[in-house]
């Protein structure tokens, strides 16, 4: 396998992985946690892409932007968890549903 | 093969970080996919975004993660799905492997590098994606001092912002209920 | 056009939003409101964007190293749309959400939100669109959640933020699998490269459910009901008339730059139209809680909304994408002056000091007595939404309807037909809210009835009067619809 | 002349907006004023364009510019003045402001005065609109505006205690839904219409039927039927009427001016006005005639089993707009118009004296005793007003002689052209029309005889009183015209049908036909007696008599009770009873079927929104599966 075909193959594998994470996990720190997974295999493809198109370094760019964005939605939704716990004594997602139907 | 190996471990580490039962044992495995997507990445000719996930994304995110996680407390108990294993694993596999099978074709072999320097092209050609960051930065952190903000002191309650013919909304319930708040955490 | 326009268009709000913030957190030092500071910065906006509209002739690129923006009507009908709502909004929050602690925050977040739009209604490349796309999420989450310290408003902001992380995350890898097919990320260049792509149909793909978070298509709606319902009722109105428009302009020059791929962009968007009608009446019917239902509602509109659309990007007729940007610009006037409206009853039952609180439709008896005003405003803001003519919401529809018809294909008559049954059913849920407006009995006997200021009360007079001008006068937003449509026409190659 | 035809919507939309900006401040008569005298200057605007069309009577267009330009589709606000435009306005706007002006008595000292005026006027506005409308888009504009005002009328006493004020609103709702039906009708007119002819102005669309369709063509049919449903909301035929009787809870004069003298009547305008496209589809026009004779039948055997007295109007009002449709549906529009006018005065008339009788009944109710329930709508509390309510009472003579069918009133003539006009086209229906007619003229001679003579059967009705002038003086002219109004198109002469004819294009002036006039006369009649046999001799109880008679009179000598239990009574109440309960079953039944199934599929769509974060993510998963799969199968195609 080439370096590319793996770096394509970790991007859908580490995809899937943060998205079943986000189907099965109840608590909110670890929801978070698959979201991080999730956008590790979306930057892999990122860089594996602009390697692909011979502009590594606009790839490499993109890549980092991303790291930024992703890391900001991550501190965003730790502080959300943070006032999750405050609020209703649980990181639990199901207690998170009173709003429905 | 080494970098089958890698990536080996990366999908282990990150199978850890959604089976462990103990939040800062995950954030760990966590940190671990991190170091091991850096390495590929590093691999993959991505020299500076490797150091940038390496520091970022097993650094800083996991001190955060930490952080959070002894804020929050630790909840060790396992908590059976909501969503029936079998479906969420289907639903999720299904998707993948389409999207698997419609990448496929793509077998090219990469085009030669281009002479850019890693600097020019996120500072200068791409510049207008950084202001667009600085933006989002800047939304972020007041976002999270806005989600984490402590009540302020009643005295506080900007009598400028209170617009004339209006009535100063009540406070009392505001500060005692603060007052506990403190106390829980 | 002087390129110093477009971009100061941007960057004033940009550069202003940390202003409110500041005078807030040093209010002892600079005797300043935070919202009169974001105002001001509104203002010269407004000034920029008049200057622009005076000048605007054909669409203009600019192009930074190698990140093009582009002006042409698209960008200019989600500018108006943002500018003015979010203006009405700041205006309207004044007192709505005086006291509030984080009041500084909000104005700020405001000013980068409208900021952010604005960049993104102007964005040329890929990779640019997506990053004000995600500014202009991460400025909402906290305004989603600002009543932090009610456990609902925490719900719908964890719901919200981890929806659209996992649709941002798709619309990136969509990116990718662009930036690997053609090389390129210039919208305009992606275009002339799409011819025999093969991982262009799983982008597109991608591209449909990451921006369609955003615009509640209707299995990844469930995030908007929640958000709507429990943000602070300017909030609403802004994330329901702006922040869906911007997810659809995004969508639609994306699926623009794909035009050429085999993927129908045109039967989708008319699928997901139609279901997205037929969902959101069904969930709305039963709603108590007059937000939700009209976050529901939304959901059924934007569906109008991508019917129009679609049938004008099936057909290549220039009619169904005009009704479809007609409808958008409605949508943003009708829904706006609803959740303005609501919310100043919430105000006018002093029901802010603890954060918001619900408002079921029985809490609303009484309130066309009480204050007419808004009591009549919301009676038009909903007929307009449920279709009844001559108000707005009929202008547009009808426009839609009427493309739609004018295909004179059998099974886009069908869905026609459908849409137009839908309005019927739509007042079902409607007219027990207007009813419950004219009723006497009021729930809230014994609370002495606050009077509204004036700075509530205008943005709710400002927009009805609008959707009663532009009811009577559709061309009256021609100026707007007519060269947004040209550009989409343009960018889908005039199929 | 004919440029002054947009000031006739002008006015009441001024009057709209001067009761809307000073309502608040001036007191309880002068809004009133205010709302009759624009009514009256819309008036005056009407009659301004019956003298310029005297002089050129093929009318003219006026045009006050572009309101919508879609790709093909362009549209204006222009307004057509012709013969049959300037009939209805005289109508609207004639009766309309004697109901004004009436209201101003009956309204006074309800909390809502102002407002009852501002909805009259919009509602005058609307359905002006709507008759002088040049396109189709126009006109569904004061279509759905006059549904709305409707809807508000019906719906105005929403606040009353005891439930009622409950019954009121939903009684607006059932309204407001069932033309809601109809309206999606009208609608889907429009879109085969645009789709076939590519525009909605009367001219062009008329124009392109004529030449490219042939008689008898599906799409010919599938418009006229389209437009026929709209008619069977707005006109309360079969099988949509069921919203009208339930109307009535709106305050009399809006029952009046909307719910029998006006809005109902827009069906019949819109048939009279797509003429063209009626005659181009032999089917449509059957069904048209079988939907207004049933309907004409149907509602009159209703009417003689009820004892509110709004609701007997309610269903002599259906019955007379069926004889409207299957007037129209015959090609014989002169004959629909013509009893649509007449039918405006003397129907307008009836219910304003019942509203008088009402009133009446109520204030001598509020003079003797307190506490129980009361309905001073129930005829059976009523008797003996002739002397306590004279002007009403006499006025109440004209109106039901006149709607009775006997000459040499109003309603005579008027009917008897219908008639004609099925006797020489349409047997069958002839004889169900005469019978509808013989009904008529029992259950309104039954009304008259259980609320004006014999006793009072109650001590409200002995202490009635005659109502204020306010009310009175309408009353008067409307008897008056309900009296002449035949002298419009009188056999020989037909004014109405030469003037008409320059819009209609209807060739054929019926003759007069003594045979059929002679077997109406003599059936209203016999009507009126076998009413006075039942009704007159005696008093009658809280029993009524032909309930009575299945139990007592059976074995009587009196053959007649007899045979006329036999023959007529007991298949007029299972009759009644069965339209009744297919009403409720069938009708209502089908639409809370559908309003059930709405519901269950809302709340099953609601289960899907579990607020589960989780199960939120599997919505976002899933859809990227179906895109997918689809994006696949496209490619592969």
């Amino acid at each position: 396998m080439t370096i590319l075909q793996v770096a394509a193959a970790g991007a859908l594998i580490l995809l899937g992985i943060g998205l079943y994470g986000l189907l099965a996990l109840r608590n909110l720190i670890k929801v978070v946690i698959a979201l991080q997974i999730m956008v590790k295999g979306v930057v892999l493809a990122l860089v594996a892409a602009g390697s692909l198109s011979g502009q590594i370094n606009l790839g490499q760019s993109l890549a980092v932007t991303l790291i930024v964005a992703d890391t900001v939605v991550a501190v965003v939704g730790l502080a959300l968890a943070v006032q999750v716990r405050r609020r209703f004594g649980s990181l639990d997602v199901r207690e998170l549903s009173t709003l429905r139907g | 093969m080494l970098q089958v190996s890698l990536l080996i471990a990366a999908v282990f580490c990150a199978i850890q970080a959604i089976r462990a039962p103990r939040l800062l044992v995950a954030a760990i495995w966590l940190a671990g996919v991190s170091a091991l997507v850096a390495v590929l990445l590093y691999l993959l000719g991505a020299h500076e975004v490797a150091v940038i996930e390496l520091s970022v994304g097993a650094g800083l995110v996991t001190v955060l993660f930490v952080f959070a996680i002894s804020l929050a407390g630790e909840e060790t108990t396992r908590l059976p799905a909501i969503i029936p294993r079998p479906l969420a694993i289907g639903l999720v596999a299904a998707s993948v492997l389409l999207l698997a099978w419609m990448l496929a074709p793509t077998d090219n072999p990469p085009a030669a590098d281009d002479e850019s320097s890693f600097t020019v092209v996120v500072w200068q050609e791409r510049g207008a994606d950084a202001l667009a960051q600085i933006v989002l930065i800047f939304a972020g952190v007041l976002g999270v001092l806005g989600i984490l903000a402590e009540e302020r002191p009643v005295e506080k309650t900007s009598a400028e912002a209170v617009q004339p013919g209006d009535e100063l909304p009540e406070q009392v319930g505001f500060e005692v209920e603060s007052s506990l708040e403190r106390e829980r955490v | 056009m002087n390129a110093a326009v477009p971009v100061s268009l941007i960057i004033v709000p940009l550069a202003a939003s940390p202003l409110p913030y500041l005078v807030g957190r040093w209010s002892r030092l600079i005797p300043l409101s935070p919202r009169m500071v974001a105002l001001t910065a509104l203002a010269v906006v407004w000034a920029v964007f008049a200057l622009m509209m005076r000048d605007y002739v054909a669409p203009v690129t600019l192009q930074f190293e190698v990140v093009a923006f582009q002006v042409d009507g698209l960008s200019l009908l989600l500018a108006a749309l943002v500018l003015a709502l979010g203006t009405l909004a700041v205006i309207y929050s004044g007192p709505y959400m005086a006291g509030q602690t984080g009041e500084e925050k909000y104005y700020a977040l405001l000013l980068a939100l409208t900021g952010a739009m604005i960049g993104l209604a102007c964005a040329a490349d890929l990779f640019n669109l997506w990053v004000w796309f995600e500014a202009m999420v991460i400025c909402t989450y906290l305004l989603v959640a600002f009543y932090r310290r009610r456990p609902t408003s925490l719900e719908a902001g964890v719901k919200y933020l981890v929806q659209s992380a996992v649709g941002s995350a798709l619309v990136v890898l969509g990116i990718a699998l662009v930036l690997a097919q053609t090389g390129t990320l210039d919208l305009a260049a992606i275009r002339q490269a799409a011819g025999d792509a093969t991982l262009m149909p799983a982008a597109g793909a991608l591209f449909l459910i990451g921006f369609g978070v955003k615009l509640a298509i209707v299995p990844l709606h469930t995030w908007l009901p929640d958000a709507y319902a429990e943000s602070p009722s300017g909030i609403s109105a802004v994330l329901s008339g702006v922040v869906t428009k911007a997810g659809l302009v995004a969508l639609l020059r994306v699926a623009a730059a794909l035009a050429g791929i085999t993927l129908s962009w045109g039967m989708l968007l008319m699928a997901f139209g139609t279901l997205n009608i037929f969902v959101g009446n069904l969930l709305a019917l039963r709603q108590t809680q007059i937000k939700r239902l009209l976050a529901y509602s939304s959901m059924s509109q934007i569906g109008y909304m991508l019917l129009g659309l679609g049938i004008g990007i099936y057909t290549g007729e220039s009619s169904g994408i005009q009704g479809g940007l007609f409808h958008a610009l409605n949508h943003g006037l009708m829904k706006g002056l609803a959740f303005f409206a609501v919310g100043a009853v919430l105000y006018a039952l002093g029901r802010l000091s603890g954060g918001e609180h619900t408002l079921g439709i029985g809490d609303l008896r009484g309130t066309a007595r009480r204050y007419p005003l808004i009591g009549l405003a919301l009676t038009l803001a909903l007929l307009s939404l449920g279709g009844v003519p001559p108000l707005a919401g009929f202008m547009s529809k009808w426009q839609i309807f009427v493309a739609g018809v004018g295909t004179g294909t059998g099974w886009i008559d069908a869905l026609v037909i459908f849409a137009a049954l839908n309005s019927v059913l739509s007042l079902a849920y409607y007219l027990p809210v207007i009813n419950a407006l004219f009723q006497d009995a009021s729930s809230t006997a014994g609370q002495p009835a606050r009077r509204l200021p004036v700075a509530i009360v205008l943005p709710v007079v400002l927009l009805a009067a609008a959707m009663l001008v532009v009811g009577l006068w559709p061309g009256a937003l021609t100026w707007l619809t007519q060269p947004a449509t040209s550009a989409l026409m343009a960018a889908f190659g005039g199929l | 002349m004919f440029n002054l035809v947009p000031l006739v919507i002008a006015f009441p939309v001024a009057g709209v907006l001067l009761n809307l900006a000073f309502g608040m401040r001036i007191r309880e008569p002068i809004t009133g004023i205010i709302a009759s005298v624009m009514s009256g200057l819309a008036f005056a605007v009407s009659v301004l364009q019956l003298l310029a069309l005297i002089s050129q009577p093929e009318g003219a267009i006026v045009s006050l510019g572009e309101w919508i330009q879609v790709g093909s589709l362009s549209i204006s606000w222009s307004f057509r003045v012709d013969t049959l435009s300037a009939t209805m306005m005289l109508v609207v706007t004639g009766v309309g402001t004697l109901i004004h002006i009436y209201s101003i008595g009956y309204m006074h000292g309800d909390a809502r005065f102002t407002r009852f005026f501002v909805y009259l006027n919009l509602f005058l506005a609307a359905m002006l609109l709507l008759v002088s409308a040049d396109n189709f888009l126009l006109l569904f504009v004061g279509w759905e505006g006059v549904g709305l005002c409707s809807y508000l009328l019906i719906g105005f006493w929403f606040d009353k205690p005891g439930g009622e004020g409950w019954r009121n609103s939903s009684a607006a709702r059932k309204a407001f839904l069932a033309n809601r039906v109809g309206d999606a009708g009208l609608l889907l007119a429009m879109f085969a219409m645009f789709w076939a002819f590519g525009s909605l102005n009367f001219a062009d669309v008329f124009g392109q039927a004529e030449e490219t369709l042939a008689v008898g063509t599906p799409l010919a049919t599938l418009i006229a039927l389209l437009l026929l449903l709209g008619v069977t909301g707005k006109s309360a035929q079969i099988p949509l009427f069921v919203w009208l009787p339930d109307a009535m809870a709106g305050p009399t004069p809006a029952s009046a001016l909307i719910h029998a003298a006006t809005m109902v009547t827009a069906g019949v305008y819109l048939i009279a006005r797509t003429g063209v496209l009626f005659a181009l589809s032999p089917v449509a026009q059957g069904m048209v005639v079988l939907v207004g004779t049933c309907t004409a039948l149907l509602a009159a055997s209703i009417a003689v089993g009820q004892n509110d007295i709004k609701r007997v109007l309610a269903y002599s009002t259906i019955s007379q707009l069926g004889f409207m449709v299957a007037a129209v549906g015959m090609g014989a529009y002169t004959a629909g118009l013509f009893h649509l006018v007449t039918h405006a005065f003397f129907k307008a008339l009836l219910f304003m004296a019942a509203g008088s009788v009402i009133h009446g009944v109520a204030h001598g109710f509020g003079h003797v005793e307190r506490g129980e329930a009361f309905d001073p709508q129930d005829m059976r509390v009523m008797g003996g007003l002739r002397s306590k309510m004279p002007v009403t009472f006499w006025t109440y003579i004209a109106g039901a002689l006149a709607l009775a069918g006997l000459p040499p009133l109003a309603g005579f003539f008027s009917k008897d052209e219908i008639l004609l006009a099925a006797f020489e086209h349409y047997p069958l229906a002839y004889v169900a029309l005469t019978a509808a007619a013989f009904l008529t003229a029992f259950y309104i001679a039954r009304q008259m005889l259980m609320v004006f003579f014999g006793k009072g059967r109650t001590q409200a009705a002995a202490h009635a009183v005659e109502s204020g002038r306010f009310m009175l003086i309408p009353l008067i002219i409307l008897a008056g015209l309900s009296v002449i109004g035949g002298a419009l198109n009188l056999p020989g002469v037909h004014t109405l049908g030469g003037w008409l004819e320059h819009t209609t294009h209807e060739a054929e002036a019926g003759a007069f036909n003594a045979g059929v006039a002679g077997v109406s006369t003599a059936l209203a009649l016999l009507g009126f007696g076998l009413a006075y046999l039942l009704y007159g001799r005696r008093p009658v109880g809280e029993r009524d008599p032909l309930e009575g008679a299945l139990f007592n009179a059976l074995r009587n000598k009196w053959w007649v009770d007899e045979l006329y239990d036999q023959i007529a009574v007991r298949p007029y109440n299972s009759l009644s009873r069965l339209a009744a309960g297919f009403d409720r079953a069938a009708i209502d039944g089908a639409g809370l079927r559908l309003a059930r199934l709405m519901t269950w599929l809302g709340e099953t769509a609601r289960i899907a929104q579990t607020g589960q974060l989780n199960w939120n993510v599997a919505g976002i998963v899933g859809g990227l599966l179906i895109v997918l799969i689809i994006v696949v199968l496209g490619r592969g195609a």
